[in-house]
């Protein structure tokens, strides 16, 4: 027989903990060009989670340009790229991220200068937009993002020197500290990210195999940069979740792996690939750019649980032991029917 | 000792001396220097992710021997965006972050592309089935079923976020 | 790979007969590939000679022998087996059990012999050469232990996990073996014995012959396996019955078991409880009890599946095959 | 999504897509140098022994074999996952006094191909002393069980290195301490205890680790790697060569997933070692099996809570012993050791916590970071013990979550300062889009 049941588990997971070394640095190079074109040297660190991508969408919305006008080098050594800690954590986008904002922010702060005086108006009352640099609330006083970096570049009448322009940044998290040996005590987290879980699975009663119908994942990802790369993150972390709580299992003889290979160590493949349907709540975290935090891992963290307490709700068994396989389902249902025969026989 | 054979691959025939021993995988990579096609699972068949088509039919290059790969019309990621254009399937990955690390993706794209040449129109079930031995870690697979589905003219479960 | 091999692609079965004569013990035929590559990546197997007779013309055919079956060539691969109209139609369980095998990219070149013949699996046996080289040969590599069970005399684990071959088995089919000394046709279900199947040295597959199936006659083969692609069977059935159906009778009944013992097997207890019953859930309960019963002194463990395990979910598959069959009669 | 942004929040596709989906990115195997040379690494034939000879002289005199390298041609110096406090050095680059597990590292081979590494691979003889190994990390807590690690290197970020016993394999333990866990069970109307097991998960990135390295005359090192670190790659080389930081630059070539398996140095050091013994550029690629037997996998955990809490659903006090199965080398388990605690005290708001967290060498392949760095684990466990909570008080689910979810602004036990904080909104969402008052039938259907 098949039965469902639903279950929900929460998480917290830090974006980058301050443990490795009392820093939490990045920094980030943001060349612009006479064209209105854009070339970013970031410290971020592409594994496929798209932190390039993050990189220049953030870049092009400080700058007020379009997304296509920013290149991002992907192929630099720590010769040329700017210095960071790496692509841990969660921390590409919270960090990274923020250190490519404040480089634009750099750049963006220069040229307005150039920008206010052909605009004749205040640096700070001016905005950039989609190439555009203008009046705030009045987009018609507007002079092209292109035009405004070649007057910084080659028209001494704005800053009384022909600059070429570029911002830089090195950042660190505010507020973060090492926690003390002994208590563990401090505010390690450089930010936090929140999250629930609720899994909606099929047990079957006579194979005990266990099938997630569906899995919804509310995360709050503080401000979304890019929907499809975060989904994309948090449905691969709910599959690892899934493989590591119900299929892979790694087996050992006294240390030595018996399936070293993707035949007997199962990950799973797109016929075990569970719905996920993910609900992004947006806070606002103050320290990622825009108000981003980084969503790498926590799609991860609560899957197992949910699964287990999904399980519980279905019939009526609950592990304290993964992976949670076939063989152990069916061990536990039996189990629990000779418990309850015991009971009904007392009373 | 090594042979002298010629292969036709993405349309071009070029010779090439193998040993019998080495795998079309390998003389692609090493020999041909197409490194767009991958190994991840020590050519043992079991990831996907050296899928070519070989002859309208995607096959795993880790399992086929170059002596076989003679007289064979042999396709591989190089060969998949014609004219200066991306493929559909290509362009629906990127269009969809269908891609994330991108290592399985060119196994992913052939197996695709053998069934799309087959069957324009495939069913959920039929694409599953053509990318079920390409494995991928990274994106759950998800956003690579609702590209397919959307090359295929059909909308993925819950139709596009 | 490593390893090198004197290279062969002979234009003849005789002229592949007779290299198999010449290099015996030292050479391997070389079909699909899909079984054979990886043993000789692992360094499992490390044939001198490689006698590979993809390019050998007459061996993929799927002929329809009119009134007396069908012949099937040994090299007609896998995924031709399961697009096939007529085996669609008129073996459907052939059909059905080749479309589980691996998954799509391995089925366009393994071949329908080679799926018979792949090597039985285990473990510790199937592992690389790296993994190995530190450890003491097993029994099937002609040491003294089996580290599936350490106490046994004998290789205990070897594993035949071959989809087609117990639905051939149901199918009764027939497989021609050619060697030096003329051909032979054997009954495929005599074909495996525990430590290996009976193709000598010499001889190859060329060609399976399945007999027509009496009218109203309905195959079912399930498998069942952890991961729904990309895996070997846990435990796989074949189920053929002959249907009366006016009266839901059961006239015949065929039961193979694959994968939960070293070679695929007929639960015979079950097949003649059936036989001549009419076939309500009651009865099917009944026959998966006599199944398991059969199944458990059969059953062994393999990788991460208990015995146990296998014998429950054999109960399961004949329940399912049972009741598939009975809405194919229909 | 806001539209006060036009860039931010939009369905833009990946900078590198087109690379990746025409298969020109260059991943680590797909970089190919003049005159390159393939390296691979001899590993252990036990789970546990001491090294008392090797001889490479037949591997050396195998034509095509360009270097072989031992111990002996390493600086010999221990590393660690650099830690501010409580940094362990107990890894070395080639294992010179014994081997700890069957991935370890003995001796290191670069040749004209592959096959030919292989060859040579087999005709290095190694002499062990085969020793009493030990797998179960409770085991290998109990006094006289055998040592995987009799002393390592034990920094405190300050004060430089010192050399120490280690007993009963304990690597670390890291505390979590906060209020008063007696008095918070005193207060309690129900205490909830429990034991949970998770097991070890290799990262299983497609693309397995590798990395490429070249030597020029002035002895500048550049080092292509798989990396998701290149920055910290570079500044453990330095720790484990003893080479200025100034001669090595790490480029990071497109990565073929990592997850926090490519946090760690694999084959950088030999492949520079071999580089520079040989003067041309050296690949070394991890095979898949490699992967699994030789790389860093999730922490097998073991975890006994013990929680308190009141009628109305407060939670009162935590109390929790972690055992992490380190493995043969402490690499990330100091982090994760702490970090399991901090989660444990920060996922539900609760004053008295009293954890403790023992890193615990063992004979297995060892752990590392993986995507959530130990905190999948806890929150199997502790999640688990919620949905226990909630049944003993025959309350709702989410309702007990919600009276527990920490609200932003305020700290955490331990100190864990919950800044932009939607756990609430998270839970009510996640319940409200699969509709759980329908689905959820209650306890007593139980």
């Amino acid at each position: 027989m098949k039965k469902r049941g639903i279950g929900i588990a929460s998480l917290v997971h830090p974006n980058s903990v301050r443990y490795y070394y009392d820093s939490e640095g990045s920094s980030c190079f943001v060349k612009v060009h006479d064209d209105g074109t854009v070339s970013v040297l970031s410290g971020a660190r592409d594994m496929g989670q798209g932190a390039l991508t993050i990189v220049a969408q953030i870049v092009a919305e400080e700058l007020g340009v379009r997304y296509e006008d920013v290149k991002v080098a992907d192929s630099g050594g720590t010769e040329e790229l700017p210095d960071d800690l790496g692509a841990y954590a969660s921390r590409s986008t919270f960090i990274s991220g923020r250190a490519a904002q404040v480089a634009a922010a750099d750049a963006k702060q220069k040229l307005f200068k150039v920008a206010a005086k052909m605009l004749d108006a205040n640096p700070e009352d001016i905005v950039a937009r989609d190439r555009k640099i203008f009046v705030k609330g009045s987009p018609e006083k507007s002079v092209n993002f292109a035009d405004a970096v070649y007057a910084h570049m080659y028209d001494p009448k704005y800053t009384g020197h022909t600059l070429f322009l570029m911002g830089q940044s090195s950042i660190d998290v505010e507020g973060s500290e090492v926690p003390t040996r002994e208590t563990g005590y401090g505010n390690s987290f450089c930010g936090n990210i929140f999250g629930s879980h609720v899994a909606e699975v099929e047990v079957d009663t006579e194979t005990g195999e266990v099938r997630i119908i569906k899995q919804t994942a509310a995360l709050d990802v503080g401000r979304v940069i890019n929907p499809m790369g975060t989904e994309g993150q948090i449905e691969g972390a709910v599959l690892q979740g899934y493989g590591w709580t119900l299929l892979e299992n790694m087996i050992w003889e006294e240390g030595k792996t018996l399936n070293p290979n993707f035949l007997d160590y199962r990950i799973p493949t797109v016929f075990d690939a569970p719905e996920v349907q993910v609900v992004m709540v947006e806070s606002h975290e103050p320290q990622g750019p825009f108000g981003a935090k980084g969503v790498g891992e926590p799609g991860m963290v609560p899957v197992a649980a949910c699964i287990n307490n999904a399980i519980y709700n279905a019939v009526g068994v609950r592990f304290n032991e993964l992976p949670i396989t076939p063989e152990k389902v069916l061990k536990a249902l039996k189990e629990k029917e000779e418990k309850d025969k015991a009971k009904k026989e007392e009373s | 000792m090594k042979q002298l054979i010629s292969l036709n691959v993405n349309g071009e025939v070029c010779d090439v001396a193998v040993e019998p021993n080495k795998t079309l995988l390998e003389v692609l990579r090493n020999e041909l220097q197409m490194t767009g096609t991958k190994e991840g699972c020590g050519g043992l068949g079991q990831c996907g992710a050296c899928t070519v088509i070989m002859d309208g039919k995607a096959v795993n290059s880790c399992l086929v021997l170059a002596m076989d790969a003679r007289d064979k019309e042999i396709l591989t990621i190089e060969g998949v965006a014609t004219g200066g254009k991306l493929h559909p399937i290509q362009q629906a990955f990127l269009d969809h972050w269908a891609i994330q690390c991108g290592f399985c993706v060119p196994g992913i794209v052939l197996s695709a592309k053998a069934l799309f040449d087959e069957n324009p129109h495939p069913t959920e079930d039929e694409i599953k089935t053509a990318i079920a031995g390409n494995l991928c870690r990274c994106t759950g697979y998800a956003k690579q079923k609702e590209a397919l589905l959307a090359v295929a003219g059909r909308q993925g479960k819950e139709g596009e976020k | 790979m490593r390893k090198k091999f004197e290279y062969f692609e002979p234009e003849t079965i005789e002229e592949a007969i007779s290299l198999l004569v010449k290099y015996k013990g030292q050479a391997r035929l070389f079909a699909g590939g899909t079984d054979l590559l990886p043993l000789m990546k692992q360094e499992v197997v490390s044939p001198q000679y490689l006698v590979n007779i993809k390019k050998t013309p007459g061996l993929d055919y799927i002929n329809p022998d009119n009134g007396k079956g069908l012949k099937v060539g040994a090299l007609t691969t896998l995924h031709a087996i399961e697009t096939s109209p007529v085996i669609r139609e008129k073996f459907g369980i052939l059909a059905q059990a080749a479309s589980k095998v691996g998954y799509l990219q391995i089925r366009n070149i393994g071949s329908i012999a080679g799926n018979i013949c792949q090597g039985y699996r285990c473990w510790y046996y199937n592992q690389s050469h790296d993994w190995r080289k530190f450890w003491a040969p097993c029994y099937k590599r002609g040491g003294d232990i089996c580290y599936a069970d350490k106490g046994a005399k004998r290789c205990q684990n070897m594993v035949l996990r071959s989809d087609t071959a117990p639905a051939l088995i149901a199918l009764g089919a027939k497989v021609k073996l050619v060697g030096e000394d003329g051909e032979r046709v054997i009954p495929i279900k005599d074909f495996f014995e525990k430590t290996g199947n009976r193709l000598r040295g010499d001889e190859i597959l060329t060609e399976i012959q399945i007999p027509d199936q009496p009218p109203h006659a309905c195959g079912v083969y399930l498998r069942w396996s952890p991961r729904r692609a990309l895996d070997y069977p846990v435990a796989g059935t074949a189920v053929i019955m002959e249907m009366d159906t006016e009266n839901s009778l059961c006239r015949n009944i065929k039961i193979i078991f694959g994968s939960v013992a070293p070679v695929p097997f007929e639960v015979d207890e079950a097949e003649d409880f059936l036989r001549g019953k009419k076939i309500d859930s009651d009865i099917i309960d009944m026959a998966a009890q006599i199944v398991r019963d059969s199944v458990a002194t059969k059953a062994i463990k393999f990788g991460d599946h208990s015995a146990d395990y296998k014998t429950t979910m054999a109960g399961i598959l004949i329940k399912q095959s049972i009741e598939d069959c009975l809405k194919l009669a229909k | 999504m806001s539209d006060a942004f036009s860039v931010v929040g939009k369905r833009v596709p990946q900078k590198d897509g087109v690379d990746l989906v025409t298969g020109v990115g260059k991943f680590i195997d797909d970089i190919v140098l003049p005159k390159m040379l393939y390296g691979k690494i001899l590993r252990s034939a036990h789970a546990h022994a001491r090294i008392l000879n090797i001889d490479t002289s037949k591997a050396e005199k195998l034509p095509g074999v360009k270097a072989v390298i031992t111990a002996k041609d390493t600086p010999r110096l221990r590393y660690g996952v650099a830690q501010i406090y409580d940094e362990i050095r107990d890894e070395p680059v080639l294992t010179d006094d014994k081997v700890r597990f069957y991935g370890d590292r003995v001796a290191a081979v670069a040749a004209v191909d592959v096959d030919t590494v292989e060859e040579a691979l087999d005709l290095i003889e190694v002499d062990y002393e085969v020793l009493p190994a030990v797998f179960d990390p409770e085991e290998a807590m109990k006094p006289g069980a055998p040592k995987v690690h009799e002393r390592f290197y034990k920094g405190d970020g300050v004060h430089g290195f010192k050399e120490c016993e280690v007993e009963n394999n304990i690597c670390i333990t890291k505390r979590v301490l906060a209020g008063d866990v007696e008095k918070g069970f005193k207060e309690s109307d129900v205490i909830l205890e429990g034991r949970y097991t998770a097991h070890g998960q290799e990262h299983s990135h497609l693309e397995t680790h590798g990395a490429v390295a070249a030597v020029d005359l002035m002895g500048n090192i550049k080092l292509w790697t798989t990396t998701q670190t290149p920055f910290t790659i570079r500044r453990d080389l330095v720790k484990m060569l003893g080479i200025p930081l100034g001669k090595i630059d790490v480029i990071g070539t497109k990565c073929g997933g990592a997850f926090g398996g490519k946090n760690e140095v694999t084959v950088e050091p030999h492949a520079i070692l071999l580089a520079q013994k040989t003067g041309r550029p050296v690949k070394m690629i991890y095979s898949r099996e490699e992967e699994f037997i030789a790389s860093t996998i999730r922490h097998p955990f073991i975890f006994y809570s013990k929680i308190g809490v009141r009628k109305d659903g407060k939670l009162m006090a935590k109390q929790g012993k972690a055992i992490l199965n380190t493995g043969a080398y402490s690499n990330h388990g100091v982090g994760v050791a702490y970090l399991t605690g901090a989660i444990f005290a920060t996922l539900y708001r609760v004053e008295n916590v009293n954890y403790e967290g023992f890193v615990v060498y063992t004979n297995c392949t060892y752990g590392g970071a993986f995507r959530g760095y130990g905190n999948p684990q806890m929150t199997f466990a502790i999640e688990t013990e919620m949905d226990r909570v909630a049944e003993t008080l025959n309350m709702n689910p989410v309702e007990l979550r919600l009276i527990n979810a920490p609200v932003a602004g305020e700290k955490s036990a331990c100190g864990i300062l919950v800044g932009s904080c939607g756990l609430k909104d998270c839970i009510a969402q996640a319940a409200k889009t699969v509709g759980w008052e329908n689905k959820w039938k209650g306890w007593e259907t139980r």
